[in-house]
């Protein structure tokens, strides 16, 4: 979904693109500041994976998306959602568990989804999207739609079998198919270089004959390049595509871990390089005003703040909905 | 009505369901081309009618063969995914119940999992300890799945039919001895078996047996010599094990007043015991005799044919163990 | 006595075999580092004594974790695998199945297997679908595996020092709820508790309550309830569900002449039947009242708290069975 | 295992050496030819696997291991079994189910083991013997033992994930690990090119930083050429190295399958190419005689027709003992 564009004269076309990307990205660290925040305060409820620090990734590779293209995500995935279109406030709800939630409450922050807007769920089982996105992918030559899947995996997640397997998959079928490798350095507390051989999974991924783009994922235009290329490239039946962006995680991995396994430094020394503030810093020599670009700021946080207001006061839902959903026939039936 | 073999109902009844919805469609090893080969034929010639986007002959990746079906699934399709056994099955278990049985329920109803998990099970003669398993018992464990054990030809093909028709994951077991057992099968394109209703395999009074899949076989096998002893044994062929048709089974106990469930599978955490514990829950008033099981020693399969009969149940168990409890 | 949480006791237990043999080895995903993170310190500062080629951090490759696992156990060393939950360990169940439990059978005595498959079970607060699944009855039904289901901080210890000394393959199986809980523990480190024994976790004399894991928890507070109802409750923690402690559950029923099973798991395809319908068969015209299950509804682990606990299983629920059972 | 050489003061060492695996070679072949024949017979139950066409890999690569490493195969495990140098007269009582057999008669062909030549077995799970073999080799390290541990993988298998998994987890844990891939071209009836992309297994491997090596597989000197140098890397604690071994399969896939998937003329024209006749004409050219060769022939296959003579005569197992060898603890009581 391409953020909608702000009005103004003097700017270009591509400083009003990577002005609304922007935008998106302070919504989705917004988001991810305010959901851990909760988490702390006992409102959200399990883990939170914030994708603070990488937030160039989703946004850039979702921006250069139709709104009915699929997007299939990871654990990591509100980021994802916000920025393939979801509503952060039935986000928010999800989180807290109530109703007018995503999910109705009924997977909170691991298992979000979005199928209005193709975002087709966040996963708690490392590279288990890969699959379901060749899959979907599947599905959408089989109906002969031109639709685009694309499927978010982490670095660490490369090492898992099914990563492997899909790429040959997408390959010998010619899918449709983006698959976006977020590298952060880190599965959980282990540093991914210590259990990842040779060149990592770009050059795996070269090796099944799928195109690589190997790109700085913090920097958001070079993000927005080279997935507007890639996914180019696909909807003119290309098959598969891989893009792999380096980046950094912010935060601990999950909930309240604080991420002391990372050696002394890194972490302030990486805060130089995330994705807002060097976007920040390119839309003020585009000539973005800094009035505009508070702006920006406080809207998000507003929007974000009313979301999590919102979510408080919405209801728990009634525990006969527990029963829902489970399958037609032979599903649980409500005690009551 | 025509008689047939089961592998050539399962395949009609595939064929019919292709031919009147494009969006079915089958993945698996070997699909197109294993009827020049010693497979069972479920999908000889499929393919020149389908064409390889329909029948698609998978590479060896278990885990994307079923996460493919379930990507499919819930990207609009009506995919039989084909393990081709539950033996290779393991390789996919993850898919099956991370993704398949929870897609649906843990996004809050927003997508539906139509999808068939086809995978085998059974005794083979000498297939030996990776080759013959049974875990039908797994899925009735896992909410979300529907698991349907056919045990003739014609409940083949009707209930293939039905579980592609469902809107739900279905896991979907015939048995690999079944495959050339004959029967007389509806040609009728819209004749369906519903899923979760059984089947009275035979009529009888004194004792229920419970069964599935090829035990009905031997159980039907047991209650003919059961009767020239006098025992009129009903069988009940529950074809579907989630949901099972605790409503036949309990009128059938109800009246006859003693219940025995032959199984396959490894005695020890089998379906059986979820069967007798249910009966014996809610009618452990009514029974004449305790409820008794009968189900393999807790061992692998066996190689040589002597300790392969060893792990069997055979229809003479059954025929002992219901003497001695209409004794 | 010393006490300390559950956490804390596995890992001393681990320690002190690791000490013992230096064949004794763990892999797992972040068993070096999980302690400075949220994980449950079953690893905390092993590696500094152990060192990396014995505290080995894996990739995210549950496949190979397992079948690793199974490989160094077949050449000689006695590794624990730690899936770190049941819902990883999907990713892993063939290699589990399909080669550990098989390896010595079908290799007819060959090779032995001495492997450690941990998991944790259980639901936690939050966790959701994907995070809080139990599957302890799956491995009862696998022929060649002992299934391990320890409640307290004690049996945690000593359990794994049993697990990690047998020859035959393991699947460990901790509590993520339990991991806080206090308890008494063994200094000694040849105190072993036996594979196979349980343990009466409370004497009474009307009713038989078999538990196992966090639910011996629930099964104890509510045998306190009982108590001011004026109803003796004893409550048996398996500890082992395969092989279980028949001996132990048949006596208490013969005594108390009332059986109820509650789990945390789902019910249908639960252990629970497996208990309910061995005792039914071989003691039902013992039983004063037909046997009893509890479990939860079958449906996948919804998140919103409310929902959740639909899905738990209570001491309440515990309590008004045990008392309808014996009005 | 070496294979014993023949006395021949006329020839030079190399010959001798080639003759002898050339033996074992024959040995293979006249062995699975008896086990289909007696697969038709009815005496052999399930399924069988041979390895005609194949013998060669299996032949150089366990003829330069020493009886001590250990070897990981898979379905098709005869000819790794007595290239290992298990007793064929065992094999065949174990494929007849009888006493005697290398497993006692629980396993059958495709669970084909013996421990006592480090042959740890056949596997009905294609790759699974990756990660075996990788957790062996991770035992040996741990022991601080010198033994090389070698796993056989076909061609169709290596698209499973598990394989993936191994490479990097023995390229990580730099494990005494040889994988050897029999590139045969099928995966049962299918056409393995058909579903694999890109170079397929050698430049997959590679891309895991591992070192690969190519070679014709119906070329027992280049298997053994290879095999020896990969050998002596790994035992020089070089880690993990891959041997890729382009072969063909002269039967059908399993039992009784006629093989009729494929083109052609393809099955005529590679019986041109197979390994005991290539090797045949090179002992030939060396100087061997006819009558020596003759007489290789004549020993191989007298050798397996009294391996079969045995195993019609051994007993099969008493029934009790298919409760034997469960688990210590829990296991099932022999009824009787
Ligand atoms: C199959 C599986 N194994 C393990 C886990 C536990 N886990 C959750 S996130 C994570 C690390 C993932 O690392 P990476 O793929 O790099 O993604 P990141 O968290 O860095 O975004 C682990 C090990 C899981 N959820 N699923
Ligand atoms: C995990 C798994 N999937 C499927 C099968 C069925 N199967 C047995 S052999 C085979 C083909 C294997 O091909 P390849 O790896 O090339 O070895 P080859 O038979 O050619 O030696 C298949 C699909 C199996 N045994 N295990
Ligand atoms: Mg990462
Ligand atoms: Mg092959």
């Amino acid at each position: 979904m391409p953020p909608a564009a702000t009005a103004g004269t003097e700017r270009s076309n591509q400083t009003e693109r990577i002005f609304g990307m922007f935008k998106t990205m302070l919504l989705i660290r917004a988001f991810d500041e305010a959901a851990h925040q909760m988490l702390v305060e006992g409102l959200v409820h399990g883990s939170v994976h914030q994708s603070i620090g990488q937030e160039a990734i989703a946004v850039a590779v979702c921006g250069n998306m139709r709104r009915d293209d699929l997007i299939q995500s990871n654990h990591r995935g509100h980021a994802h959602a916000i920025a393939k279109g979801a509503n952060p406030t039935a986000m928010m709800k999800e989180l807290f568990g109530r109703v007018g939630g995503t999910n109705g409450g009924k997977g909170g922050s691991m298992h979000i989804a979005d199928f209005s807007v193709g975002m087709l769920g966040a996963n708690g089982i490392l590279a288990d999207g890969m699959s379901l996105a060749a899959g979907a992918a599947q599905a959408v030559t089989l109906k002969g739609e031109d639709k685009v899947v694309g499927v978010f995996v982490g670095d660490g997640s490369t090492n898992r079998g099914p990563f492997y397997e899909s790429l040959n998959w997408a390959k010998v079928f010619h899918l449709p198919l983006l698959v976006v490798c977020e590298d952060n350095g880190y599965a959980s507390t282990t540093a991914t270089s210590s259990v990842t051989s040779g060149g990592g999974p770009a050059v795996r991924a070269a090796s099944f004959d799928i195109p690589v783009v190997s790109v700085d994922g913090n920097d958001l235009r070079a993000v927005d390049a080279a997935a507007a290329e890639l996914i180019e490239r696909i909807r003119n039946g290309g098959g598969p595509q891989f893009l792999h962006a380096a980046t950094y995680r912010l935060t601990g991995h999950v909930s309240k871990d604080q991420g002391m396994y990372r050696p002394a430094g890194e972490f302030e020394q990486r805060w130089d390089h995330e994705p807002v503030r060097r976007c920040e810093a390119w839309l003020a020599e585009q000539g973005v005003s800094p009035g505009d670009i508070e702006a920006a700021h406080s809207a998000a946080q507003a929007a974000i703040a009313t979301s999590v207001a919102e979510a408080k006061l919405a209801p728990f839902p009634a525990p006969s909905l527990a029963y829902a959903d489970v399958q037609d026939v032979g599903g649980p039936s409500c005690p009551k | 009505m025509p008689e047939m073999i089961y592998a050539d109902a399962v395949r009609e009844g595939l064929a019919e369901e292709m031919r009147r919805d494009k969006l079915v469609w089958a993945l698996g090893e070997d699909l197109s081309t294993a009827h020049t080969s010693t497979s069972a034929n479920q999908y000889k010639d499929l393919i020149e009618e389908f064409g390889p986007r329909r029948i698609v002959n998978a590479p060896i990746s278990e885990s994307t063969i079923m996460g493919a079906g379930v990507g499919a699934a819930v990207a609009g399709t009506r995919p039989i995914a084909d393990l081709r056994s539950i033996d290779f099955a393991m390789c996919a278990i993850d898919e099956l119940v991370n993704q398949a049985a929870k897609i649906r329920y843990m996004f809050g109803g927003q997508a539906r999992v139509p999808l068939v998990a086809r995978m085998a099970i059974g005794t083979r003669r000498g297939a030996a300890a990776q080759h013959s398993q049974s875990y039908e018992s797994w899925f009735v464990h896992i909410p979300g799945l529907i698991v349907v054990t056919p045990s003739t030809p014609a409940d083949g093909k009707g209930l293939l039919k039905s579980a592609i028709r469902c809107d739900d994951p279905v896991v979907f077991m015939e048995h690999k001895e079944l495959w050339g057992a004959k029967g007389e099968v509806s040609a009728d394109p819209e004749h369906l078996v519903p899923l979760g209703k059984a089947r009275i395999a035979r009529v009888g009074k004194d004792l229920t047996i419970v069964a599935w899949s090829r035990m009905v076989v031997l159980a039907c096998k047991a209650a003919e010599e059961l009767a020239t002893a006098g025992i009129d044994a009903e069988v009940i062929d529950l074809r579907t094990l989630w949901p099972w048709d605790q409503e036949a089974v309990f009128a059938s106990v109800r009246k006859t007043r003693r219940l025995l469930v032959p199984q396959e599978a490894v005695l020890a955490g089998g379906f059986a015991g979820e069967v007798a514990a249910t009966v014996a829950e809610a009618l452990g008033d009514v029974l004449k005799t305790s409820v008794r099981r009968l189900g393999a020693p807790r061992m692998p399969v066996p190689y040589a044919p002597p300790l392969e009969d060893e792990y069997r149940i055979t229809d003479r168990q059954i025929v002992a163990t219901a003497r001695s409890m209409c004794r």
